[in-house]
């Protein structure tokens, strides 16, 4: 009986494969190096998806074309020199943020694609089921986005992965909040914290809580809220009760606006009140006008940050789309330069020679537009030690003043003074 | 000793009393007819009798125990099984399958069940329908298809409410023979009918209804002289009879 | 029923069964091998809800609950106990079984519109625990435990698809045989009956809440297993994933689709909407944002409209008349 | 715990309780009159957000002014919707199709957004109108959250008076109480179904395009509202205006209180868990008949 379903299977897979065959026409050029993408380019991280393809893409373009000037890798040359000036080319997929499909997309990219490698991945969940596959199929991941701590501590002998993980962004938190207690005496001690109740949440919370204890802070509230709430009143009146004087808001820009709109309505302003990716995205500043200002944020990446690479690609890009160059298209931007580098090194596409070469990976500061001295890697280490972390990188903590994102610490590579302690909402 | 024994069973609705105080008994093999003018109780008696309502007061003997407030599918398990009113069957099932459906109770396998289905559709002269789904049969038929289901379960007591209902003369004797053949199989039966003259022909007793009220009983002789029987509703029926 | 379409209804089948058994090695890319399996996988859930949705007439929208339930307590088991997940997958199955039964009391009296609406309150209710409880991962989710070399004794498989392919298509065919063992028993006859007019079923001996209850359990048992699939099959779970309206949306949906209440036409429905959602993804990358979906929707509403009884309808011709035989002998 | 916070509570629950009504007035009478609950009413609250929003970022006016093109606009959408789809599904005694077919609705609407709109997340954020916050004695609300709440009262009142005092009203009231009968009465049904469709959906037309004000749009805003709703509505009795009132105000009330009290993170499990107790007690919800 079963069968009769099975026969529509075979009909539905038949034309199912003629429409996919016609549908991924994989023309046959020579040198030409193929490299999956995987990005969320549906689903409600989109936009970032969106921006973060940009970024590649202007990589992309930096390595197969001359740039001359630029101090990144293949910016002065045409392709991968040692392989005979070969193109690369990106393969994006759509993983629309679900683990599962980004499973079954990265799979069909690397035995139907043939790419030699994976870089890309926004949300930590799929790039975990996404370089699980990868591992599997023995080929390299690279992701340049996916703060999650343990995707690293997964012992995964073919992930690499670039950004600074949560647990760095909260020692950064708190490096700077002590460098600031200490500039203008102040003491503080209550930490509240108010996180999207997701993966990327709930695992920033727990690093954050880890190194409050760690230093002698007290979490007075630690409030989970759903990512895209409708309404954070709640959660607001709560953490006004709980009178604290760090405040962090951990979410997507939605979740954002929303809460410094909620903040205002209860007129709540703790004296420290630090934001996460959210704070950064381009809607935020034009949704809340002056009410944003003082919002401290930790950057993995500011245009102007001082260092002339990040600087003239910043402007290169501002030329390209008319804005300027943001987190997310930053995050991803490395990716193609790291992966090309291995290639390059490697001086074949075999994945096994290029996995070997990216753990030899060295980026000097100047060849990597993300503040910290380079990149490379840790070792293959066994958990909870992290493997294949980059090491290179660093944090810095922005601030929005007069509606505009500055650098404020570290102290040495800072854009503006600091304002502080948190204005009141009707001093801003 | 009695088969069922009604005890001044009262079921209340609101303020209105469908039974009132009504009893009676029945013994192993009669065929019983319960008549009254409409709205007389007679339906609401069958759904105290097989749990689809408990009764407001009084009780409820069958075999010497109690069934008052047993729910149907365990008053069914005790030996007593119903039809419907309005032709109540499984449209999207077959004719054996419905009568299957109350075979199961008695036969746990399909294959028994199954036998016991052939040999009830045997009884009720609708073997060459077997296979019909039971919503292509005619109204007639799907009334025998109903009292087929309720044999199927192998009841001691069968109460049948207006098997007759909206058949012919001719249709109305087959279904007369066919009640014999059942009591001569050693089933009890109570009969809900209007037709007096159905009910004459074949019921030893006779209980009349009237709103809610037990007002007359005895064999069709008597009732037919019965005055408050010919008030409340005879005589008309006769006349249109 | 002509001897002549017998024979190629017959001859059909066995190529169909043949096919799908050499599939793997005629479709060696693993995107077409993933889309099968995902195609067994829900063809598992579409079964189970048949059960529950088209038979007990217990319309949930609550079905991913017992899913999520099977993926994660074997996962629970395998990290926090070490224990394999094929026992997992058995404890899943009884434990979302319990639950279904525990559910099904506050539920007992609704019918169809408001007992979905329960069941939606009941997914609910199960992702915010799961999202805030610690121990099963809270909202961080689970990674199942990579094991070094593939092995079938702990159910992950490196570099090939095949064995997850046959090993979800023998819990399908387990799940669909099973499931019409029950369906062609007295337990299915009741609940058809149930299905049909409760009142007569009960005047008939049946015992209305116990089979109810029957069908819960085995459904929310058959769920739970390809959730456990699912977990190992993915190797991460988070609620999110596991545990969404989105699952149990395309499961009722695709039932109905197909045509519920006969356990073929939620397979058929599975058969062909899992395809066309994946490959038009596939297909259209990036740039078809939602198409997918868009489809998927309008095919749903248009099938409502031309064939309330679901796909499975027009191949209602396409019976063996060897039941008939089988039960008079 | 002193009083104003126990105050700001109340006040807080109270307008997300009446936004809650408002949302769930149109599905309440969809329910009672057609049997039909309609599992797309997320996404056509979804619809009217993004009129509010777009006349906003376009037209660079007041959200608020979308109003009467939203409620035209989701009347019409909704009768065309009950023409053309719902009545034919009725008309099958198929009971799940009709479920399901408000689902497949739902799914193809919210892809479309998608499609047209992309993910991202939009609000209304400096409405040259309805903007700045309300604070009373230490009580605070914004005036956004003020307006919802009244024109929901609006609303419901109105829909009151129209199903009290209207003809056509009364004859609604009549269908869902018992349609035979109505039929009988010489009442056009299938007129009174349209009509409630449509007046349903148009309802959603006026809190949802000042909703982009105070929350944000985005394909999937819908449905969280949209569940909320459903239980509303189970919880008030299919078809009873003031049940859904009063559910609705419970509900934020439960939300508001439970959230502070127990945890914020449980604020609607908290919502769900009350409606299968009132599940357990009334079948039919707590003014169900």
């Amino acid at each position: 009986m079963k069968s009769k379903m099975s026969c529509l299977t075979m009909v539905a897979l038949m034309c199912a494969i003629g429409i996919l065959n016609f549908g991924t026409v994989s023309y046959a050029q020579d040198k030409v190096i193929k490299v999956g993408g995987e990005l969320p380019l549906s689903g409600p991280t989109a936009p970032t998806g969106a921006l973060n393809k940009r970024g590649m893409d202007l990589a992309v373009d930096i390595i197969n074309n001359k740039y001359p000037g630029l101090t990144l890798p293949f910016a002065e040359t045409e392709g991968i020199p040692n392989l005979g000036g070969a193109k690369l080319e990106i393969v994006y997929v759509d993983d629309r943020g679900d683990p599962n499909v980004a499973l079954a997309e990265v799979e069909r990219l690397i035995q139907q694609e043939k790419v030699v490698a994976i870089i890309g991945g926004w949300q930590s969940s799929c790039i975990k089921t996404g370089s699980m596959v990868a591992e599997r199929l023995k080929t390299p991941y690279i992701s340049g986005a996916g703060s999650s701590v343990d995707l690293t501590k997964r012992g995964l002998r073919y992930y690499f992965r670039l950004i600074a993980h949560s647990g760095k962004v909260a020692r950064a938190y708190f490096d700077s909040l002590q460098a600031m207690e200490k500039r203008l005496g102040e003491k503080y001690k209550k930490v509240a914290v108010a996180y999207e109740n997701t993966e990327y949440g709930s695992v920033c919370n727990e690093q954050l809580e880890n190194e409050a204890k760690n230093r002698g802070y007290e979490i007075i509230a630690s409030i989970p809220f759903d990512s895209t709430a409708i309404s954070v009143n709640v959660e607001v009146q709560k953490i006004k009760a709980a009178k604290p004087d760090v405040f962090f808001q951990i979410g997507y820009d939605p979740d954002a606006i929303l809460f410094t709109k909620t903040m205002k309505k209860f007129g709540c302003t703790p004296p420290v009140w630090y934001g996460m990716a959210g704070y950064l995205s381009p809607k935020y500043i034009p949704s809340v006008g002056k009410d944003g200002n003082g919002v401290l944020i930790s950057g993995w990446f500011h245009p102007r940050f001082s260092k002339p690479v990040t600087q003239k690609v910043g402007e290169i890009y501002k030329k390209r789309y008319g804005k300027a160059m943001n987190i997310p298209v930053a995050l991803n931007f490395m990716t193609p330069f790291v992966i090309a580098d291995a290639i390059n090194r490697a001086g074949s596409t075999d994945k096994e020679a290029i996995r070997e070469a990216l753990e030899k990976t060295r980026f000097t500061a100047d060849q990597n537009i993300m503040p910290g001295p380079g990149i490379w890697f840790t070792p293959v280490q066994p958990p909870p030690k992290h493997t294949h972390d980059n090491e290179g990188v660093s944090m810095l903590v922005l601030q929005i003043i007069d509606q505009k994102v500055e650098v404020v610490w570290p102290f040495d590579g800072k854009t503006a003074e600091i304002i502080w302690p948190h204005p009141k909402w009707s001093e801003k | 000793m009695k088969l069922l024994e009604i005890k001044n069973v009262t079921k209340r609705f609101g303020g209105l009393f469908a039974n009132n105080r009504i009893s009676f008994d029945i013994s192993q093999g009669e065929i019983i007819g319960l008549v009254g003018p409409n709205g007389a109780g007679k339906t609401t008696l069958f759904n105290c009798i097989s749990g689809y309502y408990p009764p407001t007061s009084g009780n409820i003997l069958f075999e010497g125990r109690e069934i008052k407030n047993s729910p149907p599918y365990k008053v069914c398990a005790r030996g007593i099984a119903r039809t419907f009113q309005i032709i109540e069957n499984f449209q999207k099932m077959t004719v054996l399958e419905n009568m299957m459906v109350g075979a199961f109770k008695k036969h746990k396998y399909k294959g028994k069940a199954f036998k016991k289905a052939l040999k009830v559709s045997e009884f009720i002269e609708l073997s060459d329908k077997n296979f019909e789904y039971a919503s292509d049969l005619s109204p007639p038929e799907q009334r025998r298809l109903g009292l087929g289901m309720a044999l199927a379960t192998e009841p001691k007591l069968l109460m049948l409410d207006e098997v007759m209902a909206g058949l012919t003369p001719k249709e109305i004797d087959e279904v007369l023979d066919l009640l014999r053949k059942v009591r001569d199989s050693g089933v009890t039966l109570i009969v809900i009918e209007h037709l007096m003259r159905a009910v004459m022909s074949i019921c030893e007793r006779i209980f009349v209804l009237d709103y809610g009220e037990k007002i007359a009983e005895g064999n069709p002789e008597e009732i037919a002289h019965d005055e408050k029987v010919i008030q409340a509703y005879l005589g008309k029926s006769y006349a249109q009879g | 029923m002509n001897v002549k379409k017998e024979n190629l209804i017959r001859s059909s089948l066995l190529v169909i069964s043949v096919f799908i058994l050499i599939y793997p090695f005629l479709f060696k890319a693993a995107f077409y091998q993933h889309i099968m399996i995902m195609v067994f996988m829900y063809g598992l859930l579409a079964v189970s809800w048949d059960l529950m949705g088209g038979y007990a007439n217990m319309f949930s929208f609550g079905h991913s609950a017992f899913f999520g339930i099977g993926a994660y307590t074997s996962t629970v088991m395998l990290i926090h106990w070490g224990i394999n997940p094929w026992i997992g997958m058995i404890v899943g199955g009884c434990l979302s079984g319990i639950v279904g039964v525990l559910i099904s009391y506050p539920t007992s009296k609704l019918r169809g519109h408001y007992f979905a609406i329960a069941t939606l309150a009941f997914l609910f209710v199960t992702k915010i625990l799961l999202e805030n409880w610690r121990f099963v991962g809270a909202a961080q989710g689970l990674s199942v435990p990579m094991v070094k070399e593939s092995s079938l004794l702990y159910f992950q498989f490196h570099g090939s698809k095949i064995p997850y392919y046959y090993i979800m298509l023998g819990l399908l065919v387990l799940g669909v045989v099973l499931t019409k063992w029950v369906i062609r028993s007295r337990i299915g006859y009741y609940l058809r009956a149930l299905r049909e007019s409760p009142e007569v079923a009960q005047s008939l001996g049946i015992n209305t809440a116990k089979y109810r209850l029957i069908a819960i359990a085995l459904s929310a048992f058959l769920a739970a297993i390809s959730g456990t699939f699912y977990a190992q099959y993915v190797l991460y779970i988070d609620p999110p994933s596991a545990i969404s309206l989105h699952i149990s949306v395309q499961v009722v949906l695709i039932s109905v689709f197909g045509g519920t209440g006969t356990i073929n036409g939620p397979l058929l429905g599975t058969a062909i909407l899992i395809p066309l959602i994946n490959l038009i993804g596939a297909w259209l990358g990036g740039a078809g944002r939602g198409i997918a979906f868009m489809v998927f929707g309008a095919v749903i509403v248009v099938m409502c409209l031309i064939q309330p009884d679901g796909l499975i309808k027009y191949f209602e011709g396409w019976k063996l008349s060897n039941r008939r035989e089988n039960e008079a002998a | 715990m002193d009083a104003t916070v126990i105050i700001q509570l109340f006040v807080s629950g109270l307008t997300v309780g009446l936004l809650y009504a408002l949302v769930a007035i149109g599905l309440t009478l969809i329910w009672g009159v057609t049997d039909i609950i309609n599992f797309a009413h997320g996404e056509f609250l979804v619809i009217a957000m993004y009129f509010g929003f777009f006349t906003y970022s376009l037209l660079g006016v007041s959200s608020i002014l979308a109003m009467p093109v939203a409620v035209v606009f989701l009347g019409v959408l909704g009768w065309i919707v009950y023409r053309y789809v719902i009545s034919r599904v009725l008309k099958s005694e198929n009971i799940l199709s009709q479920i399901v077919v408000t689902f497949g609705i739902s799914v193809f609407l919210q892809s479309l957004f998608l499609f047209l709109f992309t993910g991202d997340y939009r609000s209304v954020d400096n409405d040259p109108w309805i903007k700045g916050d309300v604070q009373v004695g230490g009580i605070f609300s914004s005036t956004p959250e003020v307006i919802t709440s009244i024109l929901s009262l609006v609303v419901i009142f109105f829909i009151n008076l129209f199903i009290k005092k209207t003809y056509t009203g009364k004859a609604i009231i009549a269908t869902s109480l018992d349609r035979e009968t109505a039929q009988l009465m010489g009442i056009n049904t299938e007129r009174m179904n349209s009509i409630t469709f449509a007046l349903g959906i148009a309802c959603l037309g006026v809190g949802g395009v000042v909703l982009p004000i105070t929350t944000h749009v985005s394909p999937y805003s819908g449905f969280l509202f949209a569940v909320l709703a459903f239980t509303i509505v189970a919880l008030g009795g299919f078809g009873s205006v003031v049940g859904t009132i009063l559910a609705g105000v419970i509900v934020g009330m439960i939300q508001t209180f439970g959230g502070f009290f127990v945890e914020p993170a449980y604020k609607y499990l908290c919502v769900f868990v009350l409606y299968l107790l009132v599940l357990m007690v009334r079948p039919k919800g707590i003014f169900g008949w």
